[in-house]
């Protein structure tokens, strides 16, 4: 069982970075997109593998089924075989790369240094066994506002995109 | 005010009738069909009639001395206080206010009445004109104007009423304004007007300081207040100044040469203004302010004397004219002659009679005249008309019955109210009524000339309109009728007391006359009895059947004559034909010195205002702002120049770094975390030694 | 069960995505990718509700940077982000 | 046999079992609907449909599935080769994925996922990358259109038939399939009958999803060719096929578990005994229905015009014959066996008879134009689900709160939103007209 977990986890690990690198550096945006939602299934993996099985519903449905739903119709309804020819990178290449790496370098030695203080708490029987409730109790109560103005976002969010999307700018 | 009778309390109905129909006209008529502007003009006249019989009967049923009913509107130019000419104090109040007593009712009647039956008329005469409401809405802007002038209660009113009669017989004679002649002869009528308009405010303005009152009500009083003497020179002023406007409004010499070329207007507009009713004005007017002019002889004798010789002159002239509406014009001159002369000898009720009589047969005359020119198809030439008595019956009997009554055959109603003039005229001075009596005679001659050349003799009608000769519509022969029963029975009103009358006019307007009038010096000679009245009347009559049968000797029976006299006269005749050429003195005197002043103006305009004043000004401040800007462009703009100067160079080096692309802002925000980070990474690092 | 698997190796997983994310968006030229990019950076973070929150997110900024995206493909014909500059100044 | 399988792999072995079973009926059960599809079709065209291969055709699907594995396969010269390759395998997959919480009967589930219906909602909308990834690997333009279509289509309708399930949700309150079954067990009643507009819902979306005339725009014949599946031929053409008919028979059970009781059978709180017996008279309907049919075809066997197909109908016969007996043995089998066998007798009637509303409607309506698609989708659909759900959620507060009759409550919930149905056809008939009067 165990054994089964790490093999899973470290699969999947595996998959998700893989296929984030491969996304990033693919040419041609379609593929890309595949990568990236091969990505987001892993990381989904992965959230199932910590029981968090509602997350694992959300983020299917939302990023697989919705989001990326919605990037892969863009990219079909503006798709221009020109910009394959073009080089896909931009100037600021090699000083990006220098500062990204320092940059994860510096979180790297910070979770380096804190490990051993980070562990999850063991999640306890009855959330494991009904996790959406769980999430569920605490969107509607503990974390109401925030809900709300999430829901708010979103609002706002959809009528920017339809403001967006219809006039001509 | 309300205490009166309904028409008396109601008299400004009267003029308000017309005044919206009138607005109506001017501002919708565009959109409106011509039965309905013959339905809302006609009608509007007629209510203004109705009124104005209601209140004719409301004021007869009222006792003589209290035959006078003010109604006063509001407070039209309030009270200013101002310093008299005797240092009293006074207020300057102008009511818009109206009164009626007599006068104003006579006139009102004629107004309205007169006014109505030529509304009928132009419905006819004017149907296939263009620009039909827009001569409805000028009409009854005049009938507005007219009833405004002799409903007035003071000067000041009286004087908007006579400016807005002026206004409209300038639109109305300039009807046909794509003719040059016509704009020309508005203009002409209206500049001429202004002359005597100046003389008039100045009187108004002079009653004012000397009376302190331009209300008629208060006139007599305040002459009565103020002791004048017989022959005061201010009063006497007044009354000239006065007279001066007369002169203009009424055609008297020097001022009458509008009128004649203001027949150049539709011939409904030369009937209604320029015969029965505008040109009455001046004669109203010096009725209206008799009080003043009795008070001065000398004026009256000027008056008398103007209107004699007008008449005469004026009769001489249509001796000598041919065409229709020019002959009609200068008898309208001659009869207002008479009117004046009758004012002159203090027979102010008996001009207002011959003013009402006139009204009817001279407009009579002029409609008649506009129906035969109707029925030529617009020919206004006498030589060239002839034999229409049968061809157009009905015209011409009624314009019979109009000349008998100006020639003054008994007992039409020319003769009535002329010998009732001549009669006064001879009482006061014997000049006075030769003249009369002269004029009398060219009258008969000039207008049987016209009767005899347009209806009898030999027929001169050009080919191609005599085959359209035809009789007017009724709407034209029905007031043509009415006007023809006026004319006959319209002096019976003032039946003298010789022929077993009462004179019931004269005594009905007896009470406007002014009763501060001195004992008149006995008449040196004259009648002095009915026997001597029934003399005078017999000579006139002598001498109008003389100048008839004269008329029809030159123009019946020996028709080659005229043409032989005139050959014969050779100068003279000229003068007379070319109306003594007071138009070319007038225009070598007045009218062409008044151009070359302007052109002198404008001369000085172009080169000491223009050239000088306003170029010389405009370079002085171009130099001025030149030099300002020159500060401007290198002190003012140069240190702000200076200063975005430095702060663009010191700007240059961040703006490098916002270069608008999104990927190297969130490069920047890379950096700012690492800074973040390793910040706290050295922080960290301190605490924990 | 998570027991057997330590805490920070998800750690590391999240850090491994997010550098990779940092280095696409700062370096792709395609302004898809870079928003692609955009919404696995934020992706790359546990926790159950703000994962959820984090996930309205990516959606609310998907639907608006997508309707820039097409409202800027509309007038300039071009998906290269270093060719937008209408920032500047 | 205990020693032979490791102890950790026990409990995985019964759902290995039922996926093996299913990866491998569900062809065939494609196959034969699309047999039922021909034939119902024919029906309501009043003539025959398949007759020649076996005895009114029943061999037919196995006809067609040799013809399309042997046909050649061809691949499009500019075809992203990577993507069409892997298309049509996504697209079948997810559909298979998603039978994993599918409870076809109490027993045969391979996982009773505490959210299942999220579950299979959240997998078998991955099935649409299948579309649009194989629609533009095949790079050609009616490809690409119907893949834009199918995914905007897709997002729209997914939207109004999720807030339909959700109706039934709130009456259930589990996400589990099993548990929303239970539910309408412990109640007495199919959940159609509280939310019959949620039905609707759900119907209509699942039509439009399912890609299913006549929402069929993505494969409109008449103005795409075949849509996505222009350039496909072949095992992968019948890949698709398989998904699509795989989708179907999905939301046929999403709409049995959710509205129809799931694998109970009808009038589920009548339990009156066969006298003597502890067997409920109800549950013999199954054995006597099949066995009508075993008669049938027995009936039908001599009538055969050849004397191999009179031999294959009198075998069918007997099959029909000997699942009629199974059925009426497990009546006398334990409870669990008898509630397995029967439930999955009566869930799969269900999702037949749902499946053919899906037939019946495709050759009754004329499909609908894009905008008008969407229109209903968006205008009508959307709103009408939330108004539905709001007066839904009233019903049940004051039920719960006050006490109301349920019954009560759910009729005049559905009457409110019906009339809000009709207030939003009528503004909606404006709108199109004013749409259509500005030309756009």
């Amino acid at each position: 069982m165990a054994a089964l977990n790490s093999i899973l986890f470290f699969f999947l690990s595996a998959l998700a970075v893989v296929s984030a690198i491969l996304m990033v550096t693919r040419r041609n945006i379609v593929h890309g997109a595949v990568y990236l939602i091969t990505t987001l299934l892993a990381t989904a993996g992965i959230f199932l593998l910590l029981q968090a099985e509602f997350l694992f519903v959300v983020q299917v449905i939302l990023y697989v089924g919705g989001i990326m739903v919605l990037f892969v119709f863009v990219i079909m309804l503006v798709n221009l075989d020109v910009s394959l020819l073009r080089f896909q990178f931009n100037g600021q290449r090699f000083v990006a790369g220098v500062l990204a790496l320092a940059l994860s370098a510096q979180v790297f030695l910070a979770i380096w240094m804190g490990r051993n203080s980070l562990h999850l708490p063991e999640p306890a029987a009855s959330i494991a066994a009904k996790n959406t409730e769980a999430v569920g109790d605490a969107l509607f109560q503990r974390f109401m506002l925030p809900f709300e103005i999430a829901s708010i976002l979103l609002l706002v969010a959809m009528i920017g995109a339809v403001v967006m999307a219809k006039r001509r700018v | 005010m309300n205490a009166h009778p309904f028409f008396l309390g109601h008299v400004w109905l009267i003029p308000l009738f017309p005044l919206l129909t009138a607005a109506a006209m001017l501002f919708i008529g565009r959109r409106l069909n011509n039965s309905a502007v013959n339905a809302l003009c006609c009608g509007s006249v007629f209510a203004s009639f109705i009124f104005s019989v209601g209140a004719f009967l409301q004021l007869i049923a009222l006792p003589s001395e209290e035959r006078l009913v003010t109604s006063v509107l509001f407070e039209w130019i309030p009270a200013l206080p101002f310093h008299m000419l005797n240092g009293r104090l006074a207020n300057f109040v102008a009511d818009f206010g109206f009164q009626i007593d007599p006068l104003s009712c006579v006139m009102i009647l004629i107004v309205t009445g007169v006014g109505f039956l030529i509304h009928v008329y132009s419905t006819g005469y004017m149907a296939h004109e263009g620009g039909y409401y827009r001569f409805f809405g000028y009409l009854n802007l005049f009938m507005f104007s007219m009833l405004i002038l002799v409903l007035a209660n003071n000067l000041v009113m009286l004087f908007v009423g006579w400016e807005g009669v002026g206004t409209c017989s300038y639109l109305l004679i300039g009807f046909y304004f794509h003719r040059k002649s016509a704009s020309d002869a508005g203009k002409k009528a209206f500049i001429v007007n202004r002359i005597g308009d100046a003389g008039f405010l100045l009187g108004i303005f002079l009653t004012s300081a000397l009376l302190g009152t331009i209300r008629f009500a208060e006139i007599g009083p305040a002459l009565a207040a103020g002791h004048f003497a017989m022959g005061d020179p201010l009063l006497t002023a007044i009354a000239l100044l006065f007279f001066v406007g007369a002169t203009g409004k009424s055609a008297q010499i020097p001022l009458y040469v509008w009128l004649p070329d203001a027949m150049e207007g539709p011939t409904p507009v030369s009937a209604l203004i320029h015969a029965a009713t505008m040109v009455t004005a001046g004669v109203y007017m010096v009725t209206r302010t008799n009080a003043i002019y009795q008070l001065a002889p000398k004026a009256m004798a000027l008056v008398a004397l103007v209107g004699a010789v007008t008449a005469l002159f004026a009769a001489s002239i249509g001796v000598v004219q041919t065409d229709i509406k020019k002959v009609l014009a200068y008898s309208t001159v001659s009869q207002l002659g008479y009117m004046f002369l009758a004012c002159g000898v203090g027979a102010f009720t008996a001009g207002i009679f011959h003013l009402m009589t006139h009204a009817f047969f001279k407009g009579l005359l002029f409609l008649a005249a506009g129906s035969v020119i109707h029925a030529l198809s617009g020919e206004q030439d006498m030589r060239k008309m002839g034999a229409l008595s049968k061809k157009i019956p009905v015209t011409y009997w009624t314009m019979l019955i109009a000349t008998l009554a100006i020639a003054g055959i008994f007992p039409f109603a020319g003769f009535l109210s002329k010998d009732l003039i001549l009669g006064k005229a001879y009482e006061k001075d014997a000049l006075l009524w030769a003249i009369g009596y002269f004029t009398a005679g060219m009258t008969a001659f000039y207008m049987f000339r016209l009767i005899f050349m347009t209806f009898h003799g030999t027929s001169r009608v050009d080919h191609d309109v005599e085959h359209h000769i035809h009789e007017s519509p009724k709407s034209m022969l029905i007031p043509l009728l009415i006007l023809a029963g006026l004319s006959i029975a319209g002096g019976w009103l003032s039946w003298p007391e010789i022929f077993g009358g009462n004179s019931r006019f004269v005594r009905f307007l007896e009470p406007v006359i002014a009763t501060t009038q001195l004992a008149r010096p006995e008449p040196t000679h004259g009648p002095g009895s009915p026997h001597g009245e029934i003399y005078l009347m017999l000579l006139s009559e002598g001498l109008v059947v003389l100048g008839i049968c004269f008329a029809w000797y030159l123009y019946i029976k020996r028709t080659e004559l005229p043409g032989k006299i005139a050959k014969s006269l050779g100068g003279f005749y000229r003068l007379v034909y070319h109306k003594y050429y007071v138009d070319q003195l007038y225009d070598a005197l007045f009218v062409n010195r008044a151009k070359d002043l302007g052109l002198a103006l404008g001369v000085f305009d172009t080169t000491v205002i223009n050239g000088v004043g306003v170029n010389g000004a405009g370079w002085l401040t171009r130099f001025i702002s030149s030099l300002s800007m020159w500060w401007d462009t290198w002190i003012v703009d140069g240190s702000i120049r200076l200063g975005s100067r430095i702060v663009w160079l010191f700007s240059y080096p961040v703006r490098l770094i916002q270069d608008g692309l999104v990927q190297s802002y969130m490069l920047l925000i890379v950096v700012g975390l690492i800074g973040f980070l390793g910040y706290y990474f050295y922080l960290g690092h301190h605490a924990v030694r | 069960m998570n027991a057997t698997i330590p805490t920070d190796y998800y750690l590391w997983l999240s850090l491994a995505l997010f550098t990779i994310g940092v280095i696409g968006v700062l370096t792709r030229r395609n302004v898809i990718i870079i928003l692609m990019v955009f919404s696995r950076m934020w992706g790359s973070v546990d926790g159950q509700v703000f994962a959820i929150f984090v996930i309205t997110d990516a959606a609310a900024e998907a639907a608006v940077g997508l309707g820039i995206i097409l409202a800027f493909f509309r007038n300039r014909e071009t998906l290269l982000a270093d060719e937008m500059d209408m920032l500047k100044w | 046999m205990g020693h032979l399988i490791p102890q950790s792999i026990v409990p995985y072995v019964i759902p290995v079992i039922c996926a093996v079973v299913i990866v491998a009926v569900l062809p065939l059960l494609a196959g034969y609907i699309v047999l039922m599809e021909r034939k119902v079709m024919a029906d309501m065209q009043a003539r025959l449909g398949p007759m020649r291969v076996g005895p009114h055709g029943l061999l037919q699907p196995i006809a067609d599935a040799v013809k399309l594995l042997l046909k050649e396969d061809i691949i499009p010269e500019k075809a992203d080769l990577l993507l069409f390759w892997f298309a049509p395998l996504l697209s079948v997959t997810m559909a298979l994925v998603a039978y994993a919480a599918l409870p076809i009967g109490p027993a045969f589930q391979i996982a009773d996922l505490n959210i299942g219906l999220l579950f299979i909602l959240a997998v078998s909308a991955l099935g649409i990358y299948g579309i649009v990834f194989g629609g533009w690997a095949s790079n050609s333009h009616y490809s690409l259109l119907g893949a834009l279509r199918s995914a905007a289509q897709l997002v729209s309708y997914e939207t109004a038939a999720g807030l339909g399930l959700i109706s039934a949700l709130l009456l259930a309150g589990s996400l589990s399939m099993k548990e929303i079954v239970m539910a309408q067990y412990d109640q007495g009643v199919w959940f159609i009958w509280y939310v019959p507009i949620g039905f609707f819902i759900y119907l209509v979306g699942s039509i439009a999803e399912t890609n299913r005339a006549p929402f069929d725009l993505p494969e409109a014949e008449s103005e795409l060719v075949a849509g996505y599946m222009t350039e496909y031929s072949g095992f992968r053409w019948s890949l698709y096929f398989l998904a699509e008919y795989a989708n179907m028979i999905i939301v046929a059970g999403i709409a049995t578990t959710l509205f129809l009781g799931g694998w109970l059978r009808p009038f589920v709180s009548f339990h009156d005994h066969l006298p003597g017996t502890s067997v409920e008279l109800l549950d013999a309907l199954p054995s006597l229905l099949v066995l009508g049919v075993a008669l049938y075809c027995f009936y039908l066997a001599p009538k055969q015009p050849v004397k191999i197909q009179k031999l294959f109908m009198g075998a069918v016969g007997g099959l029909c014959f000997l699942l009629a007996a199974i059925l009426a043995g497990a009546l006398f089998a334990p409870a669990p066996v008898q509630q397995g066998i029967h439930g999955a007798f009566w869930f799969m009637a269900k999702v037949f008879g749902y499946l053919y509303l899906f037939l019946w409607f495709r050759f009754t309506f004329p499909r609908y134009r894009f905008d008008q698609l969407m229109r209903l989708g968006w205008r009508f659909l959307i709103p009408l689900s939330l108004v539905n759900l709001i007066t839904l959620a009233v019903a049940l507060l004051l039920t719960r709160e006050w006490g109301w009759n349920l019954r009560l409550t759910t009729i005049l919930s559905a009457g409110v939103t019906l009339g809000v149905a009709a207030l939003l056809l009528k503004e909606d008939d404006a709108g199109s007209q004013m749409q259509t009067a500005d030309g756009e």
